[in-house]
């Protein structure tokens, strides 16, 4: 009797962009029922190996890919998906015109005679959406929705069209805890029903955690696979980036000492639609986290400090100075700058120069009179930048939408720096980001923080949040529902932010009010 | 559970939203309408009503092609020259004896044509619609003129005539077809798989044509769509004039029909608007032309009032939906 | 019964031709009543557009329509369908199918007229001659014929060409012109159907640096008045109309048709004057009081 | 190190699209001017292209303006408007005796007046560019009718019409005006801080109001910037025309600055384009004109010819940057 054929076998998959090999003779071999984890830095060309198999690139001739044993059309989304292969991009491909339902049906609408079932496709939708814990209905706007409840809509797309192969690129970027958890749990069903998922991510404990196999990328090249037993962070480390990450979290950074150094200070922040009533401080050499569920408002709150929007109660305050106007402009002109959470969207100018991208911020300063660019200390600050954060980039010219995604970040956050800010709040400062870049982003906090600057980071990621924060806010509902500190004897725990974050934390047990004199550890039930 | 409740309240936001945006401007038009009644006393009257629709009907057919067009992101530049050749061709036809009523369907064959012709370039060469269609302005104008020799073509006894002056119980022939028009076209749009793609393409075409969707024949359709609309309008402006002239027909009409998709609340970007916006968007621009002339107020003092209420009135609009997506 | 209301469509309303129609209409209207209300519009030579304002002036009611019509076949429905609503139809300056009274200038003999100059001043009578024609309205249509009857009779004369439109405005004739002085190094004389016309066709001329050949044109306006009595102007001469009376007289008539009576003659065709340096300084012209 | 070989080739890669892009539709206008010299053998001589570049001067001007626009992302439909009303102020200004040169001030002040209400509405107020400029075309329209009274101004001793016909060695005023414009237009965009947010703008409205860009304040400058050029673009054509015409002057011109625009690259999402592509594209405009008449070709199959020029001139700049962004 001979052994079935793999569900997926993808050979020698060699993939151009012009004059860059994005993809080199890579092959991949995929079970039923199987977690394959594919791993790789920013670049290494998981995505585009990924969008082969989905038809929405063509792969160079000479490659080829088999579902039992047969292979199948390559170049084509709807061929690839009728073979039961579904996708969950990294981009997300939702139209947010749509609704729910119309997005997770389109292409494929039921239908006779041309004219759409929309009853059918609501029917058929809730069920998924209800298997997902979403509170979100099948009539909605997928334009309504936030980042995050667009994810899970494009994991239910993929659920719903009953595919034996589901490849979820980077699914938890913008999930939180609970709705990653309620994920898993999916995975795992789905995965007893025979189907096999590959699995994109930077996040290494949900990769330890959930990956039968792994497979590492490197430079579009294939470096080798790991069985479950054999997953070790320095062995997946050292194929991935071919060196060795020994520190990974750092907290150098000499803690506050006393309420003097309180660089900013909120007090009853709202906005009059989810934000009410929020108020925190942050001293010189702090960072300080912020943890909450999808939608509890954190990037509401930051936006807010920010004067991106406008809020309608509370006072903000640099060094006891009150902050009136209510500008971005006017917040950076007090040295509060704001990394966003959308780099793509809301923070690059993807049709410029890295250059202009990170000089974006200061061009005023640094013209001469009349507003005559300076373009020597333009280049300047551009090489500084380059060489201070690590960016890697061929020069500064190049669109900063070329660059992987972590250099991007670095970009962004280089853009930051160069205003001089006094606090910087940081929202999903690693998303999408390497564990390389992730650890140099890591290593650049700290060393702002022990600069003298107040950092506020907003994270999902709690293992990130607890690695790199001396003191976590927990949001929940636009509040904010308690603080958790770390003592000498006892670090940051994740149960308590958790039990916070969902609202099961007893408040009647001791919150450490922000302005509480000493670390006070937290008691948990 | 605060969870539910925050869920409802999003919920009712939602749909309050959903019905100011579907509402759009039927305030000021109502507005419109109560004040030249005021003004003029004639305005509300059957009789002028008709001619209203009349007047708009022409409008109404072209700015719902543009409608679907605009839907995926794009823009049609040459409806006034189709519209112009189409009328030459339906007249021309119209004269040849006992084929004459073949002029309507031959007005909407040509229109289809050129329409084809524009989605194809854009949807296969990739060539960006605005300069497709300003070329095809410039170019099926010259064919019109073409078409006659420079003259006006001229059929007292247009055989179709009773579609540009005649009534069904009571209702003229051209305000009919603009209803129809306006009821096929929202089916299209809101009860058929094509409608929703053509959201989807200007939605986000890239993740329309990953889903499977084909991007390219759903961008033919549309531009097919608005040239046969506007080969439809060439018929009814023959029907109504009797008359046709490749030169001064259909000038700057273009301008006339995008202008009622916008005021109707179609977003320039694509994805996001609706038919029923269109009419009502169409039918202030008709309102405020007949109005004005009703009301006395001279040629000059119609261009400045026009405009003015033109802004005026997205302003309103953005003011009512202050909060909600900039279109 | 009271004149209450007249509604005036006319071709192009940027002409300074039609502000004196308009002009003569309101002024013989305010001596029949005062109180008239007189609704003005520019139809910019779109047929559509035109047949829209009818429509529009049957709805509001007016008593007298008074039509310079911007195509002289095609309007008839609209004239019929304005007939029928029992308004008065009163065409001025162009013909106009079914109108009860129409006052024009006899737009053949102005055509003859200024091209009939062109041959007495061409030398040997023989040269190259240009026609910048424009919109297909009557008047334009008749003075293209005058002329060509008249060149046609003269073998040594050669029509460059008839086939282009200066939109009977300034810098439609300017652009039209600019691109004939290019195309052709040797021009004679050139007829311009109006006066804007024939201005554009001058300054085209100045701009090339051109100054081999003159102009004609059909109108007298005030414009014109100055280039001829300047002495300097490539304009020679141009067959005067008087749109002033016209138009006035196009209203009396149609007050006559309303208050019923019929006029005996229903079209009036008058005179054009062909005026020229010499005799400018006796032309009245249209701005005159009166 | 592969990381350096791959670094290598991107960047000659990318300079090479950006030679390109610059070039942009050069060859197209070189070989249509080699094409009308053959056919006409009098399109390069010295007079003819003096010719030429005086006709597409004003273009060039307002197209210089629109660039600002577009480059936003935004769209001014009603620079033809502002250019008619600018001109008639400009002849009326210049009737006044002693001070007649006051008219080019005056019609730059006005047009720069309409740009900034353009701009306040779009910035302050948010309303979409399309239908504020929609609106003003309209409404600005009626002003400059109302300006002279709906009849044509005119003054056959305007004090500045060396302006529209005068030369300065041996080049015409109206060609300088536009290099000049063009060359202003270049360092603003190129050289200054206002510049640079001008892209940034246009490529992410949104991350240049986090970076601190005053948006309202770009989105201010560069309508009213396009306002105070379709003024200067007003005073040109009184200069040239010695006259003024409210309701005539400069209708339609917002298609031709547009389309030059467009043909020059600028891309219709804003952030991506340059002024020289802009030079280009309104030369073609012109030098399509100018050469059709010059080979004889009739006023009918001009407007044919040109419309598929337009066309076939964006397929091959399309086909030539194959794989590079879509305008
Ligand atoms: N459309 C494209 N055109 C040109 N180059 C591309 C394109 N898409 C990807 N690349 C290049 O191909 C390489 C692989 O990119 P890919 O997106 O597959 O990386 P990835 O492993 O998914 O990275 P990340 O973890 O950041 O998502 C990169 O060098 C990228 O710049
Ligand atoms: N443009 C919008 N329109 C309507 N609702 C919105 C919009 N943006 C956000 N929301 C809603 O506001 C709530 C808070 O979103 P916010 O982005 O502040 O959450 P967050 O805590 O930062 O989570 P995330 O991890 O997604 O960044 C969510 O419920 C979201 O649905
Ligand atoms: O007679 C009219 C007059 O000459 C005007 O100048 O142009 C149009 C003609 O209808
Ligand atoms: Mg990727
Ligand atoms: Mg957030």
């Amino acid at each position: 009797m001979s052994t079935p054929p793999p569900l997926l076998e993808m050979r020698s998959i060699s993939k151009t962009f012009g004059p860059v090999k994005a993809l080199a003779d890579v092959s991949l071999t995929v079970r039923a029922g199987e977690l394959h984890a594919l791993m790789g830095e920013n670049g290494a060309g998981k995505s585009t190996l990924m969008k082969v198999l989905s038809g929405a690139y063509q792969a160079d001739p000479g490659g080829s890919v088999l579902m039992d044993g047969k292979p199948i059309q390559l170049g084509d989304p709807k061929h690839s998906r009728a073979m039961g292969i579904a996708v969950i991009y990294q981009e997300l491909s939702l139209t947010p015109n749509l609704t729910v339902a119309q997005n997770i049906f389109l292409g494929r609408e039921p239908s006779s005679a041309g004219i759409v079932d929309r009853g059918a496709m609501d029917r058929a939708t809730a069920p998924i959406l209800e298997r997902l814990a979403v509170r979100f209905s099948p009539g909605t706007l997928v334009g309504d929705l936030s980042l995050g409840e667009r994810q899970l809509v494009e994991i239910a797309r993929a659920m719903s069209t009953r595919a034996r192969v589901i490849v979820m690129d980077e699914p938890t970027t913008s999930l939180s805890t609970r709705e990653a958890e309620q994920l898993f749990k999916v995975i795992s069903a789905l995965k007893a029903e025979g189907v096999a998922i590959i699995y994109i991510s930077h996040r290494m404990e949900e990769v330890y955690r959930l990956s039968d196999r792994c497979s590492v990328l490197r430079d579009g090249a294939y470096v080798g696979t790991l069985d479950r037993d054999e997953l070790s962070a320095p062995k997946l480390v050292a194929m991935m980036v071919g060196r060795d990450l020994s520190t990974f979290y750092k907290k150098e950074h000499k803690q506050r000492d006393d309420d003097s150094d309180v660089v900013l200070k909120v007090e009853g922040l709202g906005d009059g639609k989810l934000v009410e009533d929020c108020s925190l401080e942050v001293h010189r050499r702090e960072v300080l986290g912020i943890a909450g569920l999808v939608g509890s408002g954190r990037t509401e709150l930051a936006r807010l400090i920010f004067g991106a929007d406008p809020a309608v109660s509370g006072t903000i305050r640099i060094h006891g100075e009150p902050v009136h106007s209510r500008s971005p402009r006017e917040a950076l002109s007090h040295g509060i700058a704001y990394l966003t959470e959308d780099r793509k969207t809301l923070g690059l100018f993807l049709d410029m120069s890295v250059s202009e991208n990170v000089n974006m911020g200061v061009l005023e300063r640094d013209a001469r009179r009349f507003g005559i660019r300076n373009f020597r200390t333009a280049a300047r600050r551009a090489k500084g930048a380059i060489a201070s954060l690590g960016i890697k980039t061929p020069h500064s010219r190049i669109n900063v939408g070329a660059l992987s995604g972590g250099n991007q970040q670095k970009v962004l956050l280089a853009r930051l720096l160069e205003t001089e800010p006094r606090v910087i709040i940081l929202d999903e400062p690693t998303r999408g980001v390497d564990v390389g870049a992730k650890s140099e982003i890591y290593r650049l906090i700290d060393e702002l923080a022990s600069r003298g600057l107040g950092i506020i980071m907003i994270s999902s990621e709690l293992p990130e949040i607890i690695g790199v924060a001396d003191r976590v806010l927990v949001m929940r509902e636009g509040r904010i529902a308690g603080e958790v500190r770390a003592t000498a004897s006892q670090p940051i725990d994740q149960e308590r932010i958790m039990a916070l974050s969902t609202g099961a934390a007893n408040d009647n047990v001791t919150n450490a009010t922000p302005d509480g004199a000493a670390a006070q550890q937290v008691q948990h039930q | 559970m605060t969870d539910i409740v925050h869920g409802d309240a999003a919920r009712r936001r939602l749909e309050m939203k959903g019905i100011i945006r579907a509402l759009g401007m039927l305030p000021v038009l109502l507005l419109l309408a109560i004040g030249f009644e005021l003004l003029s006393g004639k305005f509300m009257s059957i009789n002028n009503l008709s001619i209203v629709m009349q007047q708009a009907s022409i409008n109404i057919v072209l700015a719902a092609g543009m409608t679907f067009v605009i839907l995926t992101g794009g823009i049609d530049l040459s409806v006034g020259s189709i519209l112009a050749a189409s009328a030459m061709l339906a007249v021309i036809v119209s004269l040849i004896p006992e084929y004459g009523m073949l002029g309507i369907p031959a007005a909407m064959a040509l229109g289809l044509a050129f329409g084809l012709a524009n989605g194809g370039l854009i949807a296969f060469l990739r060539l960006p619609p605005f300069i497709v269609t300003l070329g095809s302005l410039t170019a099926v104008r010259g064919v019109a003129r073409l078409m006659g020799g420079d003259t006006t073509v001229f059929n007292p006894d247009l055989p179709f005539d009773f579609i540009g002056n005649g009534t069904l119980f009571g209702i003229p022939w051209l305000a009919l077809i603009a209803i129809g028009v306006i009821l096929v076209s929202w089916f299209i749009l809101r009860r058929t798989v094509l409608g929703t793609w053509i959201y989807a393409v200007g939605g986000n075409q890239e993740a329309a044509r990953l889903t499977g969707i084909k991007v390219s024949l759903v961008l033919l359709f549309v531009y097919g769509m608005s040239g046969l609309l506007s080969g439809l309008g060439g018929a009814m402006s023959a029907a109504r004039l009797y008359a046709a002239n490749g030169l001064q027909l259909g000038m700057a009409y273009e301008l006339d029909a995008i202008a009622a998709v916008i005021l109707g609340g179609t977003s320039f970007v694509g994805g996001v608007g609706s038919i029923w916006g269109t009419l009502v968007g169409a039918l202030i621009i008709a309102v405020l032309s007949n109005g004005l002339i009703l009301a006395g107020v001279s040629d000059i003092w119609q261009f400045i009032i026009k405009g003015l209420v033109i802004i005026v009135a997205v302003a309103l609009d953005r003011y009512r939906l202050q909060g909600a997506a900039r279109t | 019964k009271d004149l209450e209301s007249i509604g005036i469509s006319v071709g192009l309303l940027g002409n300074p031709f039609f502000v004196a129609t308009i002009k003569g209409i309101e002024d013989r209207a305010r001596e029949i009543n005062p109180e008239v209300q007189v609704t003005s519009v520019s139809a910019d030579y779109d047929l559509n557009k035109q047949v829209s304002q009818i429509e529009n002036f049957i709805a509001a009611g007016v008593d007298i329509i008074m039509l310079n019509a911007v195509d002289a076949s095609a309007i008839a429905p609209a004239v019929k369908r304005a007939k029928d609503a029992g308004i008065v139809v009163a065409a001025f300056d162009v013909s106009a199918p079914g109108a009860h009274v129409t006052v024009m200038t006899d737009n053949v003999a102005a055509g003859a007229k200024a091209c009939q100059y062109i041959v007495d001043n061409l030398e040997g009578g023989e040269g190259n001659v240009i026609i910048i024609n424009g919109p297909q309205s009557s008047s334009i249509i008749d003075r293209v014929k005058g002329c060509k009857d008249v060149l046609s009779k003269h073998e040594g004369i050669t029509i460059l060409s008839d086939d282009q439109n200066g939109q009977a405005s300034r810098d439609g004739g300017l652009a039209v012109m600019e691109g004939l002085l290019t195309r052709y190094d040797d021009i004679d004389a050139v007829f311009a159907i109006n006066d804007p016309t024939a201005i554009g066709a001058s300054l085209a001329a100045k701009q090339l640096g051109r100054d081999d050949f003159f102009i004609t044109a059909v109108d007298g306006a005030p414009d014109i008045e100055q280039a001829l009595s300047s002495g300097n102007s490539m304009i020679k001469a141009s067959a005067s109309q008087d749109p002033y009376v016209m138009a006035g007289m196009a209203l009396k008539m149609g007050y006559d048709v309303f208050m019923g009576n019929t006029p005996e003659e229903d079209t009036v065709l008058l005179e054009p004057e062909l005026i020229t340096a010499e005799n400018v300084d006796s032309y009245k012209g249209w701005t005159a009081k009166r």
